[in-house]
């Protein structure tokens, strides 16, 4: 499948751009975070510390473990520090 | 009930004036304003980042939640991006109800999911130059726990 | 840090503005307006009685505990006394603080206070031309006891 | 001793006029309550339930039982209903 990519604050800052497509056969977040820290370095980094890391799938909050069937969008980005 | 995100500054003092002359059957309007703080000279500027199209649904589902634990007249959350300077109004959210305690606690739920839930993140330049991303605190995640 | 205590009507919003924009060194503005409630038509008009000399007094010692209890840039309180027509602002608060918990909990703490130590009496005189003096609820002098 | 007395809201509707002086060797609020309430039915009647009663001596709050040495001014009012 074919999947939207968007990186936020830092997590763009560290893989240098703000969204990508990615092909993947990747069955839940956590394989996919896998999948791109094993691609290249800057994955590696943005995903080293995955407790500073919150995930969105279709602009909806989510965990780590959630299943990306049926997924268009997936968000990676820190903490929210809004307000 | 309205919720904003823009790039635009907006008038605190106007926007609290016209949330109180719209709402009926309220006895109790607050508001709580955001501002960049000078942090003594040290700050000179603030980038908000944001996620456009999940921030809109985030408020907006969060403004949902107090409607619904709260008995509310109205609500309204505004929010900016971009960069800001020190001093200026980063946001507000303003409730109306017929009693203070459900204004209040409506006010300061709506502050405590938007901190942590909505997509928003802070990224502060120096006088002298130097950029970092605000880290979220502790606390701010604690606080989502009394509610 | 200003107590006001007057008969005219006061602009709330350029209230808010300018209290926004005065404070320094803080991060967080919160407002509470109290409104006459229409309640359903039913009101014709809220008269309300004070106490000259006490009620400067008790505003501004109870301006002065809050300043005490939390760390506070600035603090505003204007009441209104006299006659008021339904929708009319009777009064407002304003806290402003480096941090929103501290904002939001002097806030709540003027107003709990205001409310039941402040010499104000509310009269309602009903479309029909009945009066009546407001009594006061048990559920304001238990919001004193969480301070 | 001569006391500027205060009436308030109901109070001083049920008494008739806002503020009189007084002249009394009373030594405490309660005291004071107990003259007023013997002089006229009106008083009696602004003083028939003590509970709704609220007391300022000198314009901070008080009690019952407090002395009144050196107060110049008390006002009597019901529970107060601000903001």
């Amino acid at each position: 499948m074919k999947l939207r990519v968007l990186y936020f604050a830092w997590l763009r800052e560290r893989i240098g751009e703000p969204r990508e497509m990615v092909e993947t056969e990747a069955e839940t977040v956590a394989d996919l975070v896998e999948e791109l820290r094993a691609r290249e370095e800057r994955y590696a980094l943005a995903f080293s510390d995955l407790a500073s890391v919150r995930v969105a799938l279709d602009q909806e909050l989510a965990d780590f473990d959630a299943s990306l069937a049926g997924v268009r969008e997936i968000a990676f980005f820190p903490p929210m520090t809004g307000g | 009930m309205a919720v904003r995100v823009q790039s635009e500054a907006f008038e605190y003092g106007a926007e609290c004036a016209g949330f109180a002359a719209s709402v009926t059957d309220a006895g109790a309007v607050v508001t709580f304003a955001g501002i960049v703080r000078d942090d003594g000279g040290q700050l000179r500027e603030m980038e908000i980042e944001h996620y456009p199209g999940m921030t809109e649904r985030a408020l907006e589902a969060i403004e949902a939640e107090a409607r619904a634990r709260w008995q509310l007249s109205d609500a309204l959350i505004i929010h900016r991006f971009g960069p800001l300077s020190p001093g200026e109004i980063i946001m507000m959210v303003a409730t109306a109800a017929r009693h203070r305690a459900d204004a209040f606690a409506a006010a300061e739920f709506l502050m405590d999911f938007l901190k942590s839930r909505a997509p928003f993140w802070k990224k502060e330049t120096t006088a002298r130059g130097s950029t970092g991303w605000v880290a979220a605190k502790d606390e701010d995640e604690a606080a989502l726990r009394r509610w």
